[in-house]
């Protein structure tokens, strides 16, 4: 089923140069984007539970799966490439290289956070991995993906952006400004329509015209391109070829990668809109933790015994962010008025101290 | 009279309104299907159908302009926002449209909508989702601003606001969305433009608006503890200010702090200072203090934010200050 | 010429419910047409003049070398439909029948004007002729024709709504999502964009990834027409269809008509962004009174001399439109204070007097 | 030190820190190849080439997006408004990214951001496109926001927003582009958050911005007929306000107008007088007055505009007031 239902289109071809092509992963390469995936998996689940016990508060979105869709995408950039997402961001962090410490003490609003506890579950950032956010407002990261797409390119640095978004997010006018913009100067970027058939109790027919989602894209001639987002593999071959594109080209493209949320929008959602079989079919029929590892089995590519292990790491690993975010400081009350304004380099500092 | 929540009391005025008026509809992302992001709209898809409670895509520039389009024909649209931190993306849909354009076509069209919605900090939820657009919105001349901090209120002023035939922006508070108190049935109307004297005293004035309220009254209860008898006034509406109830409160107290979760910097708070002080510049015995939330953008964890909000001790603190 | 270049698309066949066929008009209909066209031309041009004497003030966008997009399109419609547009809105208004002397004072900011002087030239309304704007944000009238769409289908009135806008207001987002809302919840609504290449000094491929614009409304399943905007009875054939599309079936269309204007964006641009050339060219291949005078006399429905009469009737109804602007009075200033609030019927009004 | 206008001295600055610094960039509608709206920006394009003088598409929420995700990656752009009123659309992205990020990133991203462009009412361009922005983007924490009124200002004060690692609004007012004056050759600075003193009095104290301060000192020469000495302060800053200065004027003149195009409900000229009566209570004589521009929305005709616009009649009404 790698690629049964995944369709591309590209409304303008560019004959002649052919991107490379997709590296094949080792065995062992393999293995870790399986255990990229049972990370974020375990982490969340980890997370679902302090959020029941009030650990964490405020808004909580789990991306349970969706796994595939961030690790497989992102095991196809290099590490100087840049990544931004809208809230549902833990997967996207982690898959990035985030510890889980880091992020679990943010969720907990402690000061070894990613974001010193400023930011909570809707708002991580790394600079040192490119991690841009975890924004908060639907579609808002869009024209912020353009813009380091276009320093990118100013800086010629060959670097490219990958910009997630959700299926609701494509009918916020800033997205479609965004789009505009990448296609008409040609920006290195790429925007992932993580296509989960929900935003929020909406599903996609009630709140979109036009289906599927990525022939937005033709508007603007910029490539198209749809994967199947259970399917790591899938992720990572459509993926490469928009990577390449931006790479290469500096050409944007759109990506439609069709998945599913197991969890409700966020922690409070009743989740009325949908029925628990439906829930139920998707995660017997394509979870793609099962999928993918029941693939790697059939190729000989790990053995029980080697996933029990990755199990147990990955359990122990989400166990310890919690156990270093519960043990972590709160932050110092006096630290909610440091990183409002970046110190000052080219002139003498002019803000009076805030409060005074 | 029940008690109720001040989401029931919304939901109440909703429903009792569309019934009242075809011509009234709901329209927000999440109100019909969902029953609400926060509730409020329970029921009422039930009850009124699809035609009238209606779910819109995350499109709220788009939705906002289709509101004021819909209200230059004479619907009476209830547009609400999830949070009015979102309505930011529609600024301009409900300045130069709701806001100007009964002005610049001379008078001819009318724009009687609501725009309304759940805001405020206090719950964690980041400098994105925590704001209080209240002074942005009061700005702007053709706009009405409502805020309640009660049930009673809540459906009171729901119903006058569906009831003009102006552009009002009603802006709710999510801290409150549970609180309980007793609720007239049936047809309730709070008129706009006129503060509530939540709390008679005589040795200084609190004036707050919705949860802010609920911070004064805590202070001047503590204040009373320590023989301090502080009035209380809920502002309910933001615009247009009630002067002559805050004037004649300053009157007989001669001391004011004000309380608003407003960032400082041209608060509403700023707004009624300017005034007070313009109007009843004899009466005043010391500076008119305000507790706003801090100038900062809103932090998720708990204990910065609470440092950032307004506060019990920070409203007695200004109000010991203001009678030193 | 009549549909040379022109091309639609319509991405959903609506099978078996083929619209009512466009009416012949008779030769004095026809007449009329031209009649209108004629009258914009001049109205402007006195316009112009009123401007370079500092009568009328602020911006002034001009309509000239437009007149038949406008004059065709609105040619389509019931009395009852409705109209809203930009701030290049003169043409329009005159189209829909206001009359020459409301719109020339308002120009003059006159109280007599068609929004009391208060709305100046990007702000002409009359709601008798449900004209629902001249709308001076680039882009802003789109959500509200959605909104008049909507509360015509709201109360089954069978009217629809015709939304002009730019080419270079194609790229903001508040459009996107109005074609999005349009498309999803089938509102009687048209969207006309009045491709005069330009948007103030930048062109169409300079603004805009993707050609021809119409496909923008492929990614929403919605129609897509294009029309040559010099040629009236081409805009009237297309609108046509697009009208019936929203009359009978209530869908939504985005109809693309390229035209061209003579005149700077607005009255102070120095055009130096195209060659004097270009202008003249395109005045001497496509001016839309030209070729629809000629296309008449060849038909024998319009004589010489009949055009003279009209051209005269026009030059004088746009000369008494000054004569009315320059004698009528200035607003009161207490009218400042007028037209903020509606009158309050459904309880006891609430505001304080301004400035009090 | 020569005679320029104020668009001439913004185009100076510009190119100069262009010159200085690789990595500043000019994007905006039609400020490359039309050469600026407006003007400000004439010969850049051929100084420095479309890398980094960027025609945009009329999608002031994509670019201003775009050039906050620059900024993050340490390019520092200047962003240009054609008007702040187009700003509206684009309101999102300049309160919760421009404002926000930093904060949210818990200080690992800078956003070295100049948005500037032209503001303000008077021209008889109508509603929808005469709105004084200052007090929306003064109430966000995050963001400095600056106002000049005379071109040695415009480009001193230019410069330093653009070597500023945090992000500034900086708004211009089109009344102001043809206005003359002296301006210093090459490297000018003028610091941020200092108020200028552009006319010495003792018995009242005009505070003003922009376009206003002309309004002001023309006042205050009238004033001086009549025998009354004002001071005149030009805020140059909106924020940070600097207090400093103008508490010590209040401390010596003891009466104050404040003077401002802002619509007046919580302008900025709320909140200086909330901070005056705050500070220097003691020191007030007599209520600070307002002359704003009047809380409707902007007229069109001429004779309706100016009587909503800030006018020295009204300023010497309220210094007298404030005197007698
Ligand atoms: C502008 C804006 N409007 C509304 C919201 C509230 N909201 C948060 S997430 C969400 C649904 C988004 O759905 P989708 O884009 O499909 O992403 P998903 O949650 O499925 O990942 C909504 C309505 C918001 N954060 N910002
Ligand atoms: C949001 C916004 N941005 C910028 C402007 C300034 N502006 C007015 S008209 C215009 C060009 C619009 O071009 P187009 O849409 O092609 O319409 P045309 O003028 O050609 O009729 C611009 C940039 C504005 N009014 N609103
Ligand atoms: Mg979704
Ligand atoms: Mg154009």
């Amino acid at each position: 089923m790698a690629t049964a239902g995944a369709k591309k289109t590209r409304s303008k071809e560019k004959p002649g140069k052919s991107p490379a092509v997709l590296p094949i992963l080792t065995a062992t390469e393999r293995v870790d984007l399986l255990r990229k995936m049972v990370l974020i998996r375990r982490f969340e689940q980890k997370a679902a539970q302090a959020f029941m016990q009030a650990k964490i508060k405020g808004f909580c979105h789990l991306y349970i799966g969706q796994e595939a869709v961030a690790v497989g995408s992102i095991s196809t950039l290099h590490e100087g490439d840049a990544v931004i997402t809208a809230y549902r961001d833990h997967g996207h962090a982690l898959a990035r290289g985030m510890s889980a410490r880091e992020c679990m003490a943010e969720l907990f609003g402690k000061i070894t956070g990613c974001s010193r506890g400023k930011g909570g579950s809707m708002h991580f950032f790394s600079k040192e991995k490119h991690f841009h956010g975890g924004h908060g407002i639907v579609g808002g990261q869009t024209p912020l993906a353009a813009g380091i797409a276009f320093a990118q390119k100013y800086n010629q640095s060959g670097a490219v952006t990958v910009c997630y978004l959700g299926d609701g997010a494509v009918n916020q006018g800033a997205f479609h400004e965004a789009l505009n913009l990448a296609a008409l100067w040609k920006l290195p970027v790429i925007y992932v329509i993580e296509n989960n058939e929900y935003a929020m109790g909406t599903s996609q027919h009630r709140s979109s015209a036009g289906d599927p989602l990525v022939k937005r894209a033709d508007g603007y001639d910029m490539a198209g391109i749809t994967a199947h987002g259970a399917d790591v593999d899938d992720v990572r071959e459509k993926m490469w070829d928009a990577v390449q594109l931006a790479r290469t080209e500096s050409l944007p493209s759109l990506v439609e990668i069709k998945t599913y949320r197991y969890r409700g929008h966020s922690m409070s959602d009743p989740g009325h809109y949908r029925s628990k079989d439906e829930i139920e079919n998707r995660k017997k029929e394509a979870d793609p933790l099962a999928l993918y590892r029941e693939r790697l089995y059939k190729e000989k590519a790990l053995t029980e015994k080697q996933y029990e292990e990755i199990e147990r790491q990955c359990v122990a690993e989400a166990e310890d962010s919690v156990a270093f975010a519960e043990s972590s400081p709160e932050p110092e009350v006096n630290t909610v008025f440091e990183d409002i304004f970046a110190p000052e380099d080219q002139m003498p500092e002019f803000r009076p101290p805030i409060g005074s | 009279m029940a008690v109720c929540t001040m989401r029931e009391a919304l939901n109440q005025a909703l429903s009792e309104e569309m019934e009242r008026d075809e011509r009234v509809f709901l329209m927000g992302e999440e109100v019909a299907e969902y029953q609400g992001a926060y509730k409020v709209s329970s029921g009422l898809l039930q009850k009124f159908g699809p035609k009238r409670v209606v779910d819109t895509p995350i499109s709220e520039s788009g939705f906002a302009g289709l509101g004021v389009g819909a209200a230059m024909m004479g619907l009476r649209p209830v547009v609400e926002f999830m949070t009015w931190s979102f309505s930011m993306v529609a600024y301009d849909q409900i300045v130069n449209n709701a806001g100007a354009i009964r002005y610049m076509s001379g008078g001819q069209y009318s724009i009687p909508i609501v725009f309304r919605g759940s805001s405020g900090a206090g719950l964690q939820v980041g400098a994105t989702h925590s704001h209080t657009p209240e002074n942005w919105y009061a700005n702007v001349p053709a706009l009405t601003v409502i805020t309640p901090g009660f049930p009673d209120d809540a459906k009171g002023l729901l119903k006058s606001a569906i009831r003009s035939n102006n552009p009002v922006c009603f802006i709710e508070n999510e801290k409150l969305y549970g609180f309980k108190d007793e609720v007239p049935d049936g047809e309730w109307i709070v008129p706009i433009g006129q503060a509530r004297i939540r709390r008679e005293g005589n040795d200084v004035t609190l004036i707050a608006n919705s949860a802010s309220t609920h911070v004064a009254l805590g202070a001047a209860g503590k204040l009373a503890a320590n023989g301090i008898s502080a009035e209380v006034i809920d502002l309910r509406t933001i615009k247009p200010l009630d002067l002559p109830t805050i004037l004649a409160s300053v009157a007989k107290t001669n001391r004011v702090v004000i309380v608003e979760e407003n960032k400082p910097f041209a608060g509403w708070g700023a707004q009624v200072a300017y005034e007070i002080q313009h109007r009843s510049f004899d009466h005043l015995d010391a500076p008119i203090e305000r507790v706003t939330g801090l100038d900062v953008p809103q932090p998720y964890a708990r204990v910065l934010e609470q440092a950032v909000m307004p506060s019990e001790e920070r409203v007695i603190a200004a109000a010991e200050k203001s009678l030193a």
